[in-house]
């Protein structure tokens, strides 16, 4: 019996970013709505705002003993530098989620499929820059949404964040799906890479 | 953690939890109503959550100016009859020292987490197993002490309790030395129902029948009854060497020798019923893994996988409890094994042990060192095809 | 192309990479602190003909304590959490004319640090302390220090402060401080001006410095400088102090014998002419 | 006119010195830098008196005032 399947699912930023806080919500969706075994671990550097800071949700029906990504299936990066410093460990045809604001020279390849979403744009139409991370966690809920439930995220988020910021966090998620939707269309689940977006 | 926590005991269900909030409402669970703690990262979480939940079980919770004083409160708060804990990292569990000494000599059931952190100095802020041979040897003078070693977010809430258990039955610290990985990660927590969970307080004299007048406050039995503050027994807690009434008068040789013998022959010569080791794939098995703490969870990854892709014939085995060392228990299970493998976060220290309990039971031992993070299952792979293919 | 004046006094990069921008957060009063400490040196290595190698910084442990951590083109020392003073203490010994200035914060030195703060202070040993006092723990996550107002919820007393906050400068003059002063970091010139006096100063300088953390109070810099303006009143402009406004300036100024100076009167009597 | 100099890798769009020019010669831009801070820029120079004000109290040391004796004795265009 080797280890059980695993789904594994890496977001990257700088601190300030609230990377750490989707890891959390994701977690709780899969273990607390979904009924699933998911391990959530965060990295982070001393800085409390500019440093690099991952957060990696492993997601697996059975036992789960190694607590971190080994090979992602799933790479959210909203900067630049957690980027440049992750993505070779994206598996091959696996999903690319950016901030097109701030990733911008992605190399033309067949190995994973790239989806670019102004993150901190639609999020300071919607409240603030910071939502950036609740806009980036609707768009990646539509990427992965074989995995788990849309409700079991919205149970998720009323988990995690305040109820006072409640409604602009909901909007944020609702916007990052429909922009996913909307620019996205002939996205069939196995489809393979079709570059740019936008 | 849902809202109906709020007001007492987490009720039975399963939590997503961070490893710091798990060891707190172990903490709580046990019975823990005294927490002191000093700011500090990696630990921080288990002091806020702390701050937030004791108060709400009828508990008290203080910030101190520093580790040094942080740990005396805890002294204090077992006197007068309350268990208590506190968490640190590193830099604070070396603060602590002289209070785990103190507690040794006087017996006082107490419980301290290390999420330990790189070292030495500042050192850095990740993962660590640096601390575990401070654990055993920080404290100045003879004694021993008792170790835990958890490797997941249930194990922060089990060992916790078991951490307090432990202490009042044997009237010792207790160290829970866990791992920045460990506080940080969130998975799953299963809480049983409370009349589930095993609960254990202090023998105390009144329960057996011992009036005030003819109580020795370190006397009666190996592990003595302990009388609390409050309670007219007129109890004088003395870190001097002291006979069995406490008095610190007549020195004398033998009582010096016989008192400090008896408190670490307590823990020492109770090792079996103490400590505990997990086994897989032990049975006659060329190599094994030895760990302990979150690196068990890359070595067993690491094990399976070698087993599984190369057919190789490696065990593992985990030290649940560091100290007391389980030597005895290493040996019933460790026979002519080709290579002993030692992984751990730091540049082998729990291999000194290992090699002197297995020293005529394999030919090799391999440390595997690593600092300021969890070792990646290759890493571990790496060196067993090594030797292995 | 000008670049800030005071660059000259950092160490922008080195062989393991840039060092630069600093690892405070956006908006951080120990930045500012630093800056104002910077000028008010450069003005007295000008003024008072001190060589650079004369001064020394040493720090604690906190985001106060980050400035000395890999940035300044001074000797320096970033050591144990509330241990700086004994630390300084120390050089001082070996060194009796160095111009030791320390960087702590109101956790670092009134917390972990507080009995050698008092212990310092009542020696008069020849020291400037820069508290940058920001009312919390920042490095570790906002949690309450010994200056948090009551009342006030933090990360560990969520159900407000229960605690008196300390009165840093009054615990320094009554522990001997023959300096001692409080300042703001919305008050610059007047800080800089105060840290050139505690240098001079021959004895212990404590300047309290009122500071911003952005980030755990979730509000702008700016809006917090406005904040610490409004909410101090200079002692000279009132005698009488306003209810609700914390009293800024200089509360001590006194001459009075520093520890290495009555001990080099001991060497003088006591040791042949050669050791002198 | 006096002229200003921000680094765009050390400002962190604080924007301290914007609130504490006396003169307002100088305000928040549109641009960012590459880790999404707002960075200042001229906004009327002939305003600035030279006081250095927001050197002083810059947290980064990001932001630098050249006036016109400075760009004069450095050669510098005026």
């Amino acid at each position: 019996m080797g280890g059980d399947r695993r789904y594994e699912i890496r977001i990257a930023g700088f601190g300030g970013q609230g990377v750490i806080t989707v890891g959390k919500i994701l977690g709780t969706a899969f273990s607390v709505f979904e009924g699933k075994n998911s391990v959530n671990t965060q990295s982070y550097g001393p800085e409390s705002r500019g440093g690099a800071c991952k957060s990696e949700v492993v997601v697996s029906d059975g036992q789960i003993n190694y607590p971190y990504v080994r090979k992602a299936d799933v790479l959210v990066a909203l900067s630049c530098l957690a980027f440049e410093t992750y993505i070779p460990d994206l598996k091959k045809d696996g999903i690319l989620l950016v901030d097109s604001r701030s990733i911008t020279d992605i190399p033309e390849q067949d190995q994973y499929r790239v989806y670019r979403v102004p993150t901190a744009e639609i999020a300071s139409e919607t409240g603030g820059v910071k939502y950036q991370n609740i806009v980036a966690l609707g768009a990646l809920y539509y990427l992965i949404r074989d995995h788990l439930e849309e409700s079991s995220l919205r149970e998720a988020i009323k988990e995690n964040l305040p109820p006072e910021t409640r409604d602009v966090n909901m909007a944020a998620f609702t916007k990052g799906i429909q922009y996913v939707k909307d620019h996205y269309q002939a996205l069939g689940t196995r489809e393979k890479s079709h570059g740019q977006g936008i | 953690m849902g809202k109906e926590s709020e007001k007492h005991l987490l009720s039975p269900g399963v939590y997503y939890l961070q490893g710091s909030q798990a060891c707190t409402e172990g903490a709580i669970t046990a019975g823990c109503r005294v927490y002191a703690g000093y700011p500090i990262t990696p630990a921080s979480e288990v002091m806020e959550h702390a701050a937030l939940r004791l108060p709400q079980v009828g508990g008290r919770f203080i910030q101190m100016e520093d580790e040094i004083s942080s740990a005396s409160v805890l002294l204090g708060a077992s006197w007068a009859g309350a268990k208590a804990m506190t968490a640190t990292s590193s830099p604070g569990f070396s603060l602590m020292q002289e209070v785990i000494s103190f507690a040794i000599m006087t017996e006082t059931p107490l419980v301290i987490v290390d999420v330990q952190r790189p070292g030495p100095g500042q050192g850095y802020i990740t993962t660590s197993q640096e601390d575990v041979m401070q654990a055993r040897w920080g404290h100045h003078g003879e004694g021993s002490i008792i170790a835990l070693s958890p490797a997941s977010v249930q194990e922060m809430y089990d060992f916790t309790i078991e951490a307090f258990n432990l202490a009042e039955t044997w009237r010792s610290p207790v160290l829970v030395m866990a791992e920045e990985t460990v506080a940080h990660m969130r998975e799953p927590l299963t809480i049983p129902p409370q009349n589930q969970i095993e609960i254990l307080t202090r023998k105390k004299p009144q329960d057996l029948g011992i009036p005030p007048h003819s109580f020795l406050p370190y006397g009666h039995d190996i592990v003595p009854p302990m009388a609390n503050w409050g309670e007219g027994y007129n109890v004088n807690h003395v870190s001097l060497v002291h006979h069995e009434d406490g008095n610190v008068t007549k020195y004398d040789r033998k009582t010096h020798f016989d008192s400090v013998l008896r408190i670490k022959q307590k823990i020492e010569g109770n090792v079996d019923h103490i400590s505990r080791i997990e086994t897989r794939f032990m049975k006659d098995c060329r190599h094994v893994v030895i760990c302990y703490g979150s690196v068990s969870r890359t070595a067993v990854e690491a094990v399976m996988e070698a087993r599984r892709e190369c057919g190789i014939d490696v065990g593992f085995l985990r030290l649940v409890t560091l100290w007391p060392f389980p030597e005895t228990k290493l040996r019933e299970v460790v026979d002519n094994v080709d290579t002993v493998f030692v992984p751990e976060i730091n540049l082998g220290m729990m291999k000194h042990p290992i090699t002197e309990a297995l020293r005529d039971r394999c030919k090799r031992i391999v440390s595997i060192p690593t600092l300021g993070c969890l070792h990646s299952p290759e890493m571990i792979l790496s060196k067993i095809y090594e030797v292995a293919k | 192309m000008k670049r800030h004046p005071m660059l000259k006094y950092l160490k922008e990069k080195g062989p393991a990479g840039p060092r630069m921008p600093t690892i405070m957060c956006p908006g951080c009063g120990a930045g500012q602190v630093l800056n104002y400490t910077l000028h008010a040196v450069d003005d007295i290595l000008r003024e008072d003909g001190i060589k650079k190698e004369e001064v020394v910084f040493i720090s604690g442990v906190g985001c106060s304590s980050r400035l000395t951590s890999h940035y300044l083109e001074f000797d320096s020392g970033w050591t144990i959490h509330g241990r700086a003073l004994p630390i300084a203490t120390g050089a001082l010994l070996a060194n009796p004319s160095l111009k030791i200035i320390v960087f702590t914060g109101d956790g670092d030195a009134m917390a972990i640090g507080g009995n050698h703060f008092i212990h310092t202070c009542r020696r008069n040993l020849n020291v400037t302390i820069l508290c940058i006092n920001n009312g919390l723990y920042g490095m570790t996550g906002g949690q309450v220090a010994p200056t948090t107002p009551a009342g006030i919820a933090t990360t560990t007393t969520p159900y407000g402060n229960i605690e008196e906050a300390f009165d840093i400068c009054k615990m320094a003059e009554t522990a001997g401080a023959s300096y001692v002063a409080r300042w703001t970091t919305a008050h610059p010139r007047q800080t800089i001006k105060s840290i050139k006096q505690g240098v001079r100063k021959r004895g212990s300088a404590v300047i309290e410095i009122l500071s911003q953390c952005p980030v755990h109070k979730k509000a702008s810099a700016v809006d917090m400088l406005r904040e610490l303006k409004a909410t101090t009143v200079s002692i000279k402009k009132t005698s009488c102090q306003p209810k609700g406004k914390t009293p800024i300036g200089v509360f001590c100024d006194k001459n009075k014998p520093e520890w290495t100076e009555k001990y080099q009167e001991i060497i003088t009597q006591h040791s042949s002419r050669e050791n002198r | 006119m006096n002229r200003l100099y921000i680094n765009q890798d050390y400002c962190k769009g604080c924007l301290i010195c914007v609130d504490v020019c006396p003169k307002h010669a100088i305000g928040a831009s549109d641009r960012l830098n590459s880790k999404g801070y707002i960075l200042p820029d001229e906004i009327d120079m002939s305003e600035c008196s030279g006081c250095m004000l927001c050197e002083m109290v810059c947290p980064d040391f990001a932001i630098a005032v050249e006036t016109d004796e400075e760009a004069y004795r450095h050669g510098g265009e005026t």
